[in-house]
């Protein structure tokens, strides 16, 4: 199989289009143009496409490996803290307390000096591999721990959003140091550059749809080939690729890693744009409604699961403005009439579609 | 083709997508102000913030009959920013850059109020934010109404301390684990070591959010009561977590006239949902209680009921605090006969609104009001009764004089000062 | 009302009784009319003489006053300051002259205004309450004096607790009069040889009070210093025996956390454990569960209030109704159709969910709601030093326990249960048995359903009712199940206690939240060591 | 470890295998003794312990007691299944299960030799000489013409060849085959047979466990009674039919 197929090709395209172009229109027309596109929409795309990358991530535990990974916010959220962390530390001085080293929420809870986790976390140099180090690391751990016990399907999914509901209760401690419920907030700026502009925001976006674009290419890489087939193996038949010398346990540990650390990157690209990380992001809640991205855009799929993440969280933006009162009958009806109607998902139904529509014209014509 | 389309049952999910923007299709009233309200309507903050979008609908629709503002219509903007934080800044934007409102009420939690502050300085907002917080903050976008720390904590165990309230002489700290609690724990301590009680007597214990089994926390602090010294519980526990509590409390026993306790952030609402015969005589410390017998507050209940439909909804504090702000915010569109946010801002310095509680508030430039203290006792009937009132207004202390590195800044936004948390004069 | 108005005749009553037990007296009012004005005054320092004066003028009337007064029915009118005892009706009062002992009529509410009381006041009034009761014809009245007595400590009280202790022929009341006299005796104002002799006394008590006072004793650095030995040993003495309670306690507490977590995951246990649905709306089954208390106990409130007392067992099987026929009309229009396919249960039951959620917040409103517990769940077991086991507690311990037994019980010995093994077990030869397996699936899930409706009826008692009741449970229900072993109900049960006592005794030492990331992370390891949880089906059962 | 010549010669030796399930013995001191190149059935009630026999052998479930040795060499009861896997050892469950999400040859592919490691796969490409490898089994197996097919549309009877097809690919040295006629009709009983018999020989031992008799027949090989998870009889078809408490086992008292 190619690494890119029509589908991937006109993702990839499409996905060029949208960034470049809303940067552009954004940057480059003058605000009340017609084409003009205001500052706000930038952010959300650029929020929009970080949501992507993580549901591409979920797509590649569970759509080939079949691992439904329930906390996979929790990779997610320590991406975005490590560069929260990254950019506390670079507000410096300039936090209402003036202290050159402490975080502001540190200064008024007494803490006299920088715990030594948060050493380190000044330096982009590495603050940026930890966005990909920390997530990676916990993923393995956890991996490590439950893929070679042989912990599958529903036990799996339990105790993985055991885990992000622990480091939710971890993280909402003050005593840990991340700034309890409040998080980290109040961010100046990123490699010097104030986060507020305008070209910067431009450039998060850019960066995003970079993101996504690379990680969709690495996916694909790894699913197309024989490790992507193996995977599915597994994910089909774990036994029977037991007894044909695999372990699965390997190459569970490698796609959940990798793909922990994709949803890193998508936190850390997600944090400077919404200016806010703090716990809720580990809520076992936010982990599931990931899954759902996936599910209506269509397991397996990839594209799909890109394109389920946008439009339902297009719809969330959309209806929480639109119908603040029935917004949640509105989503909660679109989660059961998606799992009921098109259980593939969005895209995984196009294929069957298109195979109807061919099949009918060639009777009829 | 179209066999194909009925066979696709899936669309129908795309009708409810239709169905939504109908809604949102309505023809917008020419000419109007446009009020956002920013509180959530679904997730774990719907259960308070609910009530204070009706309690700014109805402010809303009672301008409009009395002929609008600058003769113009008031326009409320709904939004459900759903208990989810990095929404909150989204919807903030949404409202000040698309919709264009021209000020926005809303907010209830910290980190709430935390997520949408860079989006309100960024673009230049308005924002009144009616609840009781811990300070430590003051920006030049933000009016806040609630109550500052020394607005509550600190005349409530004044008055613990007191006679009347008992004379205690130890104190449990309990709270839920987030900045609120620990801010205002660490401003007490300070305070209750001025006034010469030692470490010994003061416990803290913190508890996760939406914490239900309080059986252990109740009986440490009993045992802890009981070790000779006329002891009180200061609670900050949040929301959620309260009515197990207070439940717990009840059915251990623990009687007010022995072991009293002062909540800070347990109102009216809150009570709704227990029976409070056991509890009579337990405290709280608020600006303002539904009991309050004035002209204004009999009349505004009476409106809400009215508004709501409804004979047994309670009101409470930060629905005063919104009723502050927003005839305040009326008053200085006015006085500025426009609703351009540096013309407010300027225009709100030395409002003062007649609050329900008969008192005035009044706004100061470090953007907290001035408003009395009061401290009400828990009814068998869910209400307050004030058992205890300042002698005159508080003055909101943007940064506590109690933590050392914040006793020293001033926030002041009126010409020559322009900082909200600066050393010396900026000019 | 109706509950009000049988209240307010009690109090007659009582009223009545007190006036005929009176001894002696002319004018109603002589003596303690200074008092009662006192009473009126804005002055909490003044109000508080009055309370005094009134308890002190020993007229009949003054313990019915006082007991109105700690309760917030006693009401003066604002014209000319004459007290009342009054009994709301709407906007109305009906009044009673508590001196003159006759019903005064009805009065607008507006005319009068409450006598307001603090807790120095509610103080100073329990213990004038208690002196005046300490010789009272009524044994309980007596007892709950005394007890009342010691709190106060008041060495006033000295010749009064003689007196009495003299006159008691009662055992019970004799001894907690004693304490209560040790109280006064412990203090500075005794001599050394009384204190000691108090201070042992005290240490053979176990309640909070004799430790407080001792506390005290130990804590001043000017006492005798035999005195100081002596309230210290006795101190030592209450704290040992304490360590045993706090124990004892904890297990307790702990079991009740268990079966709070055992209630919420029976009815998981059947949908997910038996039937293989990640039911994510199972949450809100326990919601529904809660609401249906609610509305029941409306309905007690509206037309039977005199039977409020069992709303609770009449919720019970409305719960389980709403709960059960909700779940049928889920597994109809929704689980029917993703048989074998649990992964994509939990996504649609998670839309269910939102549904769920956002449907009570549009019906019943946004905020909590109001359930009550009837008398008989009211209250604690006071053990010793501030470990109470309360009531409530110790029902909801036996009603999980009652649940649970049912759902065996019905598992395992009807017809139906029959069928539901059969259905799960081997569909196909169940079909082909003549089993109706989508009626059996409808009935399964509805019986699930219920049972969380039920564990709602009791965590309305301990918990918010309001729309993220549900959320708060499902995290840990599915713990619960995963631990002891899907599949199992014994699993459930042992799981969801060993969880709860574990917690509680860790809780002391690492604080509440810590305490359940603890629990958490070792549940996961625990699930590395035994992947099928701790009852797991071994051999070919395991394999399906 | 006992250094009989004939144990080091064994292809597989079973050695007083004892496995437990709460309480229950599914095998019972079981010793089989099996030659390179030899073809063997296993007979035996429901619940004899045949797939029992066949998951200690695979790694798939731990003995209480006794050891499995392989080639001599290997005790396969302190390795996993992968492990025994790469020994050499082969496995077909009694339901077939292929990956029915791939095409035939893509399932030929995964089981061809080669290097098992995640790593190495992810960046692994198809030799010429394994390509080769494939198109010959899949000409064995006789599913040429559906080498692009997905395996999900298969016939049950194609999917237990393709199983098998996929087994030979692997160049074990040892199978095990669990219940492959079932299902099937005679005539792809008897072409499964033939399909067996050509497999057997050489260096490559096959176990077949089999409940249908004329199968067992068509093999023509040793057969090894189980009941009750230990050894009743061994010797040729028509031998062990005779053992009296074969007999008794089968046609009852």
């Amino acid at each position: 199989m190619r690494l890119l197929d029509l589908k991937g090709r006109i993702f990839l395209a499409a996905l060029a289009v949208l960034a470049a172009g809303a940067a552009l229109l954004n940057l480059v027309l003058p605000e009340g143009a017609v084409l003009h596109v205001p500052n706000y929409m930038v952010g959300l795309i650029g929020k929009y496409l970080c949501f992507a990358l993580l549901a591409l991530s979920v797509d590649l535990v569970w759509g080939f490996a079949g691992i439904l990974s329930l906390g996979h916010g929790a990779f997610f959220a320590l991406g975005g803290y490590a560069m929260g962390m990254h950019l506390m530390r670079q507000i410096g001085e300039r936090g209402v307390y003036g202290h050159p080293e402490l975080p502001d929420f540190m200064v008024f809870l007494d803490w006299k000096e920088l715990p030594w986790y948060w050493h380190g976390f000044d330096s982009a140099w590495f603050a940026l591999p930890m966005c990909l180090a920390v997530p990676g690391a916990l993923a393995f751990l956890f991996g490590w721990l439950t893929f070679r016990s042989r912990v599958t399907g529903v036990y799996l999914s339990i105790i993985s959003q055991a885990m992000t509901f622990a480091l939710m209760l971890a993280f909402f401690r003050n005593d840990m140091g991340f700034g309890g419920n409040n998080g980290l907030t109040d961010f100046k700026d990123l490699f010097g550059l104030d986060l507020k502009d305008a070209g910067m925001r431009a450039g998060l976006l850019l960066a995003s749809a970079a993101a996504l674009a690379g990680g969709y290419l690495l996916c694909r890489w790894m699913t197309v080939g024989k490790f992507g087939r193996v995977l599915v193996a597994v994910r089909d038949a774990e036994q029977r690729t037991r007894f044909l010398g695999y372990r699965p346990e390997h190459y569970k540990i490698l796609a959940f890693t990798v793909s922990a650390m994709m949803a890193g990157v998508a936190g850390a690209l997600y944090v400077p744009q919404v200016g806010i990380i703090n716990p809720g992001e580990f809520s076992p809640a936010n982990s599931i409604e990931i899954v759902i991205w996936v599910a209506v855009g269509g397991r397996g799929t990839l594209v799909g699961a890109a394109l389920g993440a946008v439009l339902v969280n297009y719809a969330k933006s959309f209806l929480t403005g639109a119908a603040p009162e029935m917004w949640l009958f509105v989503l909660g009806g679109l989660f059961v009439a998606v799992t009921l109607f098109i259980p593939r998902g969005i895209l995984g139904e196009i294929p069957g579609l298109w195979a109807r529509w061919r099949d009918g014209r060639g009777h009829h014509g | 083709m179209k066999t194909m389309m009925s066979r696709f049952r899936g669309l129908a999910a795309a009708g409810l997508f239709a169905g939504a923007a109908m809604v949102s299709a309505a023809p917008a009233m020419a000419e109007t102000i446009k009020v956002g309200i920013l509180h959530s309507l679904s997730g774990t903050m719907a259960i308070s913030e609910t009530t204070l979008k009706d309690a700014m609908l109805m402010l809303i629709d009672d301008i409009n009959k009395k002929g609008g503002l600058l003769g113009k219509q008031v326009e409320p903007v709904v939004v459900d920013p759903a208990s989810d934080w990095p929404l909150f800044a989204e919807k903030a934007r949404e409202l000040i850059e698309k919709e264009k409102v021209a000020v926005v009420f809303g907010c209830w939690t910290s980190v709430s109020r935390k997520s949408v502050l860079p989006v309100f300085e960024e673009l230049n907002g308005l924002l009144f934010y009616p609840v009781q917080y811990e300070g430590e903050e003051s920006s030049r976008n933000v009016f806040y109404t609630g109550a500052a720390p020394n607005q509550q904590a600190i005349p409530a165990v004044e008055y613990l301390m007191s006679e009347d309230g008992g004379g205690a002489e130890r104190f449990a700290l309990l709270g839920t684990d987030y900045v609120y609690p620990r801010t205002t724990n660490k401003i007490l301590r300070a305070f209750l070591h001025s006034r010469g009680i030692s470490d010994d007597d003061i416990l803290e214990e913190y508890t996760p959010f939406g914490h239900s089994d309080w059986q252990t926390i109740v009986s440490k602090v009993r045992a802890f009561a009981s070790e000779g010294k006329k002891t009180a519980i200061v609670s900050t526990i949040n929301g959620d977590a309260n009515v197990p509590f207070y439940k717990e409390l009840a059915n251990q026993g623990v009687m007010a006239e022995d072991l009293p306790v002062v909540a800070f952030s347990v109102g009216e609402e809150e009570l709704a949902g227990i029976d409070t015969a056991p509890l009579v005589g337990h405290l709280a410390a608020w600006n303002y209680f539904m009991s309050v017998e004035t002209p204004e507050n009999e009349a505004f209940i009476e409106k809400w009921h009215a508004f709501i439909g409804d004979e047994d909804r309670v009101t409470n504090d930060p629905m005063e605090a919104h009723y502050i702000g927003f005839k305040m915010w009326v008053q200085a569109v006015n006085q500025a006969g426009s609703t351009d946010v540096d013309a407010v801002r300027q225009a709100m310095y030395g409002q003062t609104v007649t609050a329900l509680t008969g008192n005035t508030a009044l706004m100061n430039v470090n953007h907290h009001l001035s408003k009395p203290v009061l401290i009400g006792e828990v009814q068998d009937d869910g209400q307050f009764e004030v058992v205890w009132e300042t002698d005159g207004p508080v003055v909101g202390d943007a940064w506590s004089d109690y933590i050392p590195e914040s006793a020293k800044l001033t926030a002041d936004w009126t010409y020559p000062w322009v900082c909200g948390n600066c050393e010396k004069p900026m000019f | 009302m109706a509950v009000r108005n049988a209240i307010f005749r009690l109090v007659l009553v009582l009223f009545a009784a007190g006036a005929c037990l009176a001894p002696g007296g002319g004018s109603a009012s002589e003596g303690i009319d200074a008092a009662l004005v006192l009473l009126a005054e804005k002055s909490a320092r003044k109000r508080q003489a009055g309370v005094e004066a009134l308890a002190a003028s020993g007229h009949p009337a003054a313990a019915p006053i006082l007991s109105a007064m700690v309760d917030g029915k006693l009401y003066y009118r604002k014209d000319d300051k004459r007290l009342f005892v009054v009994a709301k009706r709407g906007r109305e009062f009906d009044l009673f002259d508590p001196v003159a002992g006759e019903q005064a009529g009805t009065a607008p509410s507006k005319s009068l205004k409450k006598v307001k009381v603090n807790n120095r006041l509610r103080r100073a009034i329990r213990k004038a309450l208690a002196g005046l009761n300490l010789t009272h014809a009524d044994r309980g009245l007596r007892l709950e004096a005394a007890a009342g007595l010691l709190k106060s400590a008041d060495p006033g009280l000295r010749p009064a607790l003689a007196a009495a202790l003299e006159s008691e022929a009662d055992g019970d009341v004799r001894a907690a009069v004693e304490l209560a006299l040790a109280a006064v005796d412990i203090g500075p104002d005794s001599a050394p040889p009384a204190r000691i002799a108090a201070a042992k006394r005290l240490g053979a008590s176990e309640s909070p009070e004799a430790r407080a006072l001792l506390g005290r004793v130990v804590g001043d650095a000017k006492t005798d210093a035999a005195v100081r030995e002596a309230a210290r040993a006795a101190l030592q003495q209450i704290e040992d025996r304490l360590e045993l309670y706090r124990q004892f306690g904890a297990v307790f507490q702990g079991i009740s956390l268990g079966s709070v977590l055992l209630l919420a995951a029976v009815g998981l246990a059947i949908t997910f454990g038996v039937m293989g649905v990640i039911n994510m709306a199972h949450g809100e089954m326990v919601m529904v569960g809660a609401y249906a208390t609610f509305v029941v106990q409306e309905l007690f409130r509206t037309f039977a209030p005199e039977f409020f007392g069992l709303s609770l067992a009449v919720a019970v099987p409305a719960a389980f109704l709403a709960a059960a026929a909700l779940g049928v009309g889920l597994e109809r229009s929704v689980i029917r159709w993703l048989y074998g396919r649990p992964l994509e249960t939990l996504l649609a039951t998670w839309g269910v969910s939102l549904v769920l959620r956002q449907a009570v917040r549009t019906i019943f409103g946004p905020t909590n709601r109001e359930v009550g517990s009837p008398e008989w769940m009211s209250g604690a077991m006071e053990l010793a030093g501030g470990v109470a086991i309360t009531y409530n507690r110790i029902w909801i311990i036996l009603f999980s326990l009652a649940v649970l037994a049912a759902v065996m019980a019905v598992i395992r010995y009807t017809a139906f249960g029959l069928e539901m093994r059969a259905v799960t077990q081997n569909r196909p030869m169940a079909n082909a048995m003549g089993i109706r397996s989508r009626k059996v699936d409808s009935m399964t899930f509805a019986l699930g359903s219920g049972v969380a409706g039920m564990a709602g009826v009791a965590l309305s008692q301990i918990d918010n009712v309001s729309p993220n009741l549900g959320q708060a449970y499902i995290v840990d229900s599915f713990m619960v199940i995963v631990f002891g072993g899907v599949g199992n109900l014994w699993g459930v049960l042992v799981g969801a206690m060993s969880l709860g006592v574990v917690n509680k005794f860790i809780e002391p030492f690492s604080g509440a939240v810590l305490g359940k990331i603890v629990i958490l992370v070792a549940l996961i390891l625990f699930i590395q060591r035994r992947p099928q949880g701790l009852f797991a089906m071994r051999g070919r059962a395991a394999e399906l | 470890m006992a250094e009989h010549p004939a144990i080091s010669n064994a292809a597989l030796y079973l050695d007083g295998i004892t496995v437990s399930f709460d309480g229950f013995r599914a095998l019972n001191r079981l010793s089989l003794y099996l030659e390179p190149g030899e073809l063997r059935a296993v007979i035996g009630p429901n619940g004899a312990g045949k797939s029992t026999m066949m998951d200690v052998v695979t790694g798939k479930t731990r003995p209480d007691e006794g050891q499995v040795l392989l080639h001599g060499r290997h005790d396969l009861t302190r390795l996993d299944e992968a492990a025994i896997a790469g020994l050499g050892v082969g496995r077909k469950f009694q339901r077939p299960t292929v990956f029915e999400a791939h095409s035939v040859f893509e399932n030929l592919e995964l089981a061809c030799r080669a290097d098992r490691r995640a790593r190495r796969t992810l960046f692994a490409r198809l030799s010429g000489e394994q390509r080769e490898r494939i198109e010959e089994v899949l000409d064995l197996i006789a599913l040429r013409e559906r080498a692009g097919d997905s395996a999900g549309l298969l016939s049950h009877g194609q999917k237990q060849w393709l199983e098998i097809g996929m087994l030979l690919v692997q160049d074990p040295s040892i199978l095990l085959i669990d219940e492959p006629a079932a299902g099937m009709t005679d005539a792809e009983t008897m072409r499964t047979a033939r399909l067996l018999k050509r497999i057997a020989g050489g260096e490559r031992s096959v176990i077949v466990v089999e409940h249908d008799m004329e199968f067992v027949r068509a093999l023509d090989c040793r057969v090894t009674a189980l009941h009750e998870g230990a050894m009743l009889a061994e010797g040729t078809l028509d031998a062990v039919s005779a053992n009296e408490s074969v007999i008794e086992v089968y046609l009852g008292r």
